[in-house]
């Protein structure tokens, strides 16, 4: 039975959300319940899956879903199903996913009814799928599954956005127009792959590249790696291709900004990993293609781009939407950097970024909606008024700025080593300055808030797309414990380094089948 | 905009181009994707493991039946999606109240119109739902049958007037027939995994199905994509008729 | 002869290329968002051709079995697939003589995919409608852009505030 | 020889593709996208995808049209490009 409940991570979820579409559409009070339960149940699942990996010593479990085992030996011993593979990294973002979501539902709870008023059921089934959809593309180890999930978590995510005011339908119609066409190269991309190796699980795949030079060489999987980047890439909201993210998140209801922003691009991080290591093979890019100096410079523009956007940023929720697409650089640089230390740095980067984000994302919206007020402004006396929030947002920024003990320090420490060992010191570069850039940023902030003169919030001064005069109110509860729990994540995966990075390397390890 | 959009264009689909001299020709039986083990396996032992003829729907509701499940929680979002993103609450219970009263049927429409679709919309039903049950020996399947189903419905709506079409399948209905497919997939694949088999794993629901395992299959397979059968269907007529009317449903197309 | 064969031969992939081309123009060039998505189903469908060209081979089937096995006429097929093991219940089924179902299954599920992201994506156009009165995307921007600074100029930050917020934001 | 027609399939889709994102009547646009769906469905069908080309048929040329044709009808008929 145990090897089952790995699927149950996404099965809960799944049919929480269906129950919910079942029995209690014009129900609202049983939306909040229901997400609390199936995530709550999720989250088990997913300890329990990464419990089970350590214990086994940082084994790879592979589920045949359909219950079809591969071909005998003697035919090839290819993947006719679909199959998951979950190594302990996979392990690890999936109870990230799962438990941001749930400490985010503690907040939703608190908001679900003003801001989606009579669509509560609605957005309740919205957000499980959405979790669904991003659990299952950690953990699928079929390229065309995997698409199917990206899709699902789009849809979901555009929806999500949608819902809100006024300008949240246009940047959620820029998101779908982005959204589209980086599923569809991922989708071309698996197409010229198919077209020459004839399987779809990402296993096979590999095997095929690995044993034939001539493919290796050949321009189709080339143009197939290229495709599936750029697809990714977009979806990640990397530099030159990040329009999309700011109005997105920033205009969304603020509980999606604060599930999408820690996970949705960190997630399509994990699948970039995927691809890289697992489906094309780290000797394939980095011997046979070489286009590290390249990949490399961009990320590091994208650092400095979005430190700098960051920085001329007046509105909160912008700037911290813009310190994602720097974030973003981090891990696309790092992971193209191509060495085990940066490789590494990546993956402990996806876990801590999330951390982060989450907790100033969400100490973000208990501060706008303490003070009604969404720009720099806002800050004014937090720490006496809002102690709980300010608190939060203070250990957020301290790990991005990378401060230690937060966790910001120790997944950069690793990047930064990557970066070194593989002499790309503009990569290295890149990263200090991004760390000073944030450091000004927040410092700004901190003195605003430290000697910022206290005001009565003046008679709206906001935009008609901000939220309505009437929503402000004192941080519920709930939403203080979601900071807590978010505040302590930060600090805790920055103490639990040593395991993490272990967990991480054995992982790496292991899938390292040719490296 | 326009100039990047060229210049982007163009360059991308030089490389596609160049790329592309690299495939074989079309028609190849023997170019890696048509003579790959797995596909020859697809051809050559469905019909042993399924007793399906239509690889199609073999491979679709069987081999890669978790994709097909998420393939129906797309259009399942997508309808909840338009509906979160358009729909107006408050029509929704105005709405309730009005379809009680009844209107004579497409009292404003053109009668040729009106008595084609009177024709029409029978058969249509009744040749979707042999598309779905017949899916295994000719082509179609859940979707194909569904969509079909679903535009029966949008053509009801188009003649006789949306209010019409849902006072036979109002929008909450819909939903909860859609949800209702999405537990009837995953329902099945939950009871394998109770019998002791993975998700999904029709082998093991043998015990309950008459016939031989591959004949559970084939059954399994049907129960399967009557679901997604009843998924696309609402959900198709969901999204037309949230679209039409601005999502009120009440003054539309 | 040659020429010819290896043009018709990857006609389907030029042709499939040159539409996805078309419609990225479209979608990225576009001012129209009903423009952008008739741009986005033509790409989507072109990926689909694209798909569904690579399972194509020449003289086979449709990819469905017959009941009575394998017709005499692809005994010529049948006779080079000699690596076929035999069934004791069905005829031996010969690769070759079918068209490779996987691509069309992949294929079944990107139509539904692309539907639904249509559908979501209207909903989107109509919703951008209400609230700014136009579907083109610079009439859009300049709705925004002025509802923006209209909400600015009604509430103009007062006078003690200004200095501070000048501090705050240097650009 | 049905390589032939699927060449010639493949200019007419071309053609369709062009016209239908050059229209300015938006309603005219999807009729246009809907023959260009009933085209590539005819290709696929010739291919030998049936499964394909039906649900093509069906969504494609179908729903898709219809839906697109209500958004049209809901916002604005002529378009700017």
């Amino acid at each position: 039975m145990s090897e089952q409940i790995p699927l149950l991570i996404l099965l809960v979820p799944l049919l929480g959300a269906v129950g919910l579409g079942l029995f209690a559409l014009r129900r609202p009070a049983a939306a909040m319940p229901v997400v609390f339960g199936a995530l709550g149940i999720a989250v088990l699942a997913a300890i329990h899956t990464l419990l089970r990996i350590v214990d086994e010593g940082g084994s790879v479990i592979t589920y045949n879903l359909a219950g079809w085992d591969r071909l005998p030996e003697r035919a090839s011993g290819k993947a006719i199903g679909i199959e998951y593979k979950i190594d302990a990294f996979n392990a690890l973002v999936l109870v990230l996913i799962t438990a941001v979501a749930l400490v985010n539902a503690l907040y939703l709870r608190a908001r679900i009814a003003v801001e989606c008023a009579g669509k509560e059921i609605l957005y309740a089934v919205l957000y499980l799928l959405l979790v669904v959809g991003l659990c299952g593309m950690v953990i699928t180890n079929d390229a065309f599954n995997l698409y199917v999930l990206l899709e699902i978590s789009s849809l979901t995510s555009y929806a999500l956005i949608g819902i809100g005011r006024r300008r949240a339908a246009h940047a959620s119609f820029n998101y779908i127009i982005t959204g589209t066409i980086g599923a569809s190269f991922y989708l071309l991309g698996v197409g010229y792959l198919y077209m020459q190796v004839g399987t779809l699980n990402i296993g096979d795949i590999h095997e095929v590249l690995t044993a034939s030079a001539e493919l290796r060489a050949s321009a189709s999987v080339k143009v197939a790696c290229m495709m599936i980047m750029a697809g990714l890439w977009l979806k990640m909201a990397m530099f030159p291709m990040h329009g999309w993210l700011p109005n997105a998140y920033r205009y969304a209801p603020s509980p999606s900004g604060s599930l999408m922003a820690p996970l949705v691009t960190k997630v399509m991080v994990v699948v970039m990993l995927r691809v890289m290591v697992n489906l094309f093979g780290l000797d394939y890019l980095f011997a046979e293609l070489n286009w590290r100096p390249v990949i490399v410079g961009l990320a590091c523009v994208a650092i400095l781009a979005g430190s700098l956007l960051a920085l001329a940023q007046r509105d909160l929720r912008a700037m911290l939407c813009y310190l994602i697409v720097a974030e973003v650089g981090y891990m696309v640089g790092g992971a193209w950097v191509g060495n085990e230390a940066g490789i590494t740095g990546v993956a402990y980067h996806v876990l801590s970024d999330a951390c982060m984000t989450f907790c100033l994302f969400l100490a973000a919206a208990a501060i706008i909606l303490r003070t009604g007020e969404h720009r720099l402004g806002a800050f004014r006396g937090a720490f006496q008024r809002i102690p709980v929030a300010m608190t939060a947002f203070t250990v957020g920024a301290f790990s991005m700025i990378g401060l230690p003990p937060t966790c910001g320090f120790f997944s950069k420490w690793y990047l930064l080593q990557g970066g070194i060992e593989a002499g790309q010191w503009h990569y290295v570069a890149a990263l200090l300055i991004s760390s000073l850039v944030n450091a000004v940023l927040f410092f700004r902030i901190f003195e605003i808030a430290l000697f910022g003169k206290i005001e009565v919030p003046e008679t709206g001064v906001r935009d008609v797309d901000a939220l309505p005069r009437d929503t402000w109110e004192r941080v519920p509860a709930a939403t203080k414990v979601g900071l807590v729990v978010a505040a302590i994540a930060v600090i805790a995966v920055g103490l639990l380094n040593r395991p993490i990075a272990l967990w991480i390397g054995k992982a790496l390890n292991f899938i390292e089948v040719a490296g | 905009m326009k100039a990047f959009a060229s210049i982007l264009v163009v360059v991308l689909g030089a490389v596609l181009l160049h790329a592309s001299k690299d495939f074989p020709l079309l028609g190849d039986a023997m170019s890696p994707a048509n003579n790959h083990p797995v596909a020859r396996h697809y051809i050559e032992e469905t019909v042993n493991d399924t007793h399906v003829r239509n690889l199609v729907t073999a491979v679709l509701a069987d081999y890669r039946g978790y994709d097909t499940m998420f393939e129906t929680v797309v259009v399942f979002v997508a309808g909840i999606g338009i509906l979160a993103v358009i729909g107006v609450p408050t029509a929704r219970i105005r709405q309730n109240e009005n379809l009680g009263s009844t209107r004579q049927f497409g009292v404003d429409s053109d009668l040729i119109i009106l008595q084609t679709c009177r024709l029409i919309v029978p058969v249509l039903q009744l040749f979707a739902l042999y598309v779905i049950a017949h899916g295994h020996h000719s082509p179609g399947g859940g979707f194909q049958g569904g969509v079909l189903f679903g535009a029966s419905y949008i053509l009801l709506a188009l003649s006789g007037g949306l209010r019409e079409a849902l006072r036979r399948l109002s929008e909450s209905l819909s939903f909860r027939l859609a949800a209702f497919g999405i537990v009837l997939y995953a329902g099945v694949g939950l009871l394998s995994m109770a019998l002791g088999g993975n998700f999904l794993d029709y082998a093991v629901l043998d015990r309950l199905l008459p016939g031989d395992v591959a004949m559970a299959r084939s059954h399994s397979m049907l129960i399967v994509e009557a679901g997604v059968g009843f998924t696309v269907t609402t959900i198709l007529f969901v999204i037309y008729a949230n679209l039409a009317t601005r999502g009120n449903l009440e003054d539309g197309l | 002869m040659d020429l010819l064969e290896y043009i018709l031969g990857k006609s389907n992939y030029w042709a499939s290329i040159v539409l996805m081309m078309i419609g990225l123009h479209a979608m990225i060039s576009k001012n129209n968002l009903i423009k952008k998505l008739i741009g986005m189903s033509v790409f989507q469908t072109a990926i689909i051709l694209f798909y569904v060209s690579s399972s194509a081979k020449r003289g086979a089937k449709i990819p469905i079995i017959h009941p009575h096995g394998d017709h005499a006429d692809k005994a010529d097929h049948a006779a080079e697939a000699g690596h076929h093991a035999a069934d004791a219940v069905h005829h031996a089924i010969d690769a070759t003589a079918y068209e490779n179902p996987l691509p069309h299954v992949l294929m079944l599920t990107a139509i539904v995919v692309g539907v639904a992201t249509l559908g979501l994506a209207l909903a989107m156009v109509q919703k951008v409608y209400a609230a700014y009165g136009s579907i083109e995307e610079d009439e859009v921007l300049a709705a925004i852009a002025e509802a923006t600074a209209n909400g600015a100029s009604i509430s103009m930050p007062s006078p003690s505030d200004s200095p501070a917020q000048g501090d705050v934001s240097p650009s | 020889m049905i390589y032939v027609l699927d060449f010639l399939l493949l200019i007419f889709l071309v053609v369709a593709a062009v016209i239908s994102l050059r229209l300015k009547d938006l309603l005219g646009a999807s009729m246009v996208l809907g023959v260009y769906s009933f085209l590539i469905c005819l290709l696929w069908a010739a291919m030998g995808a049936v499964d394909v080309a039906f649900t093509e048929a069906a969504v494609g040329a179908g729903v898709s049209t219809v839906i697109l044709i209500a958004t049209v009808y809901q916002t604005r008929r002529i378009s700017k490009d």
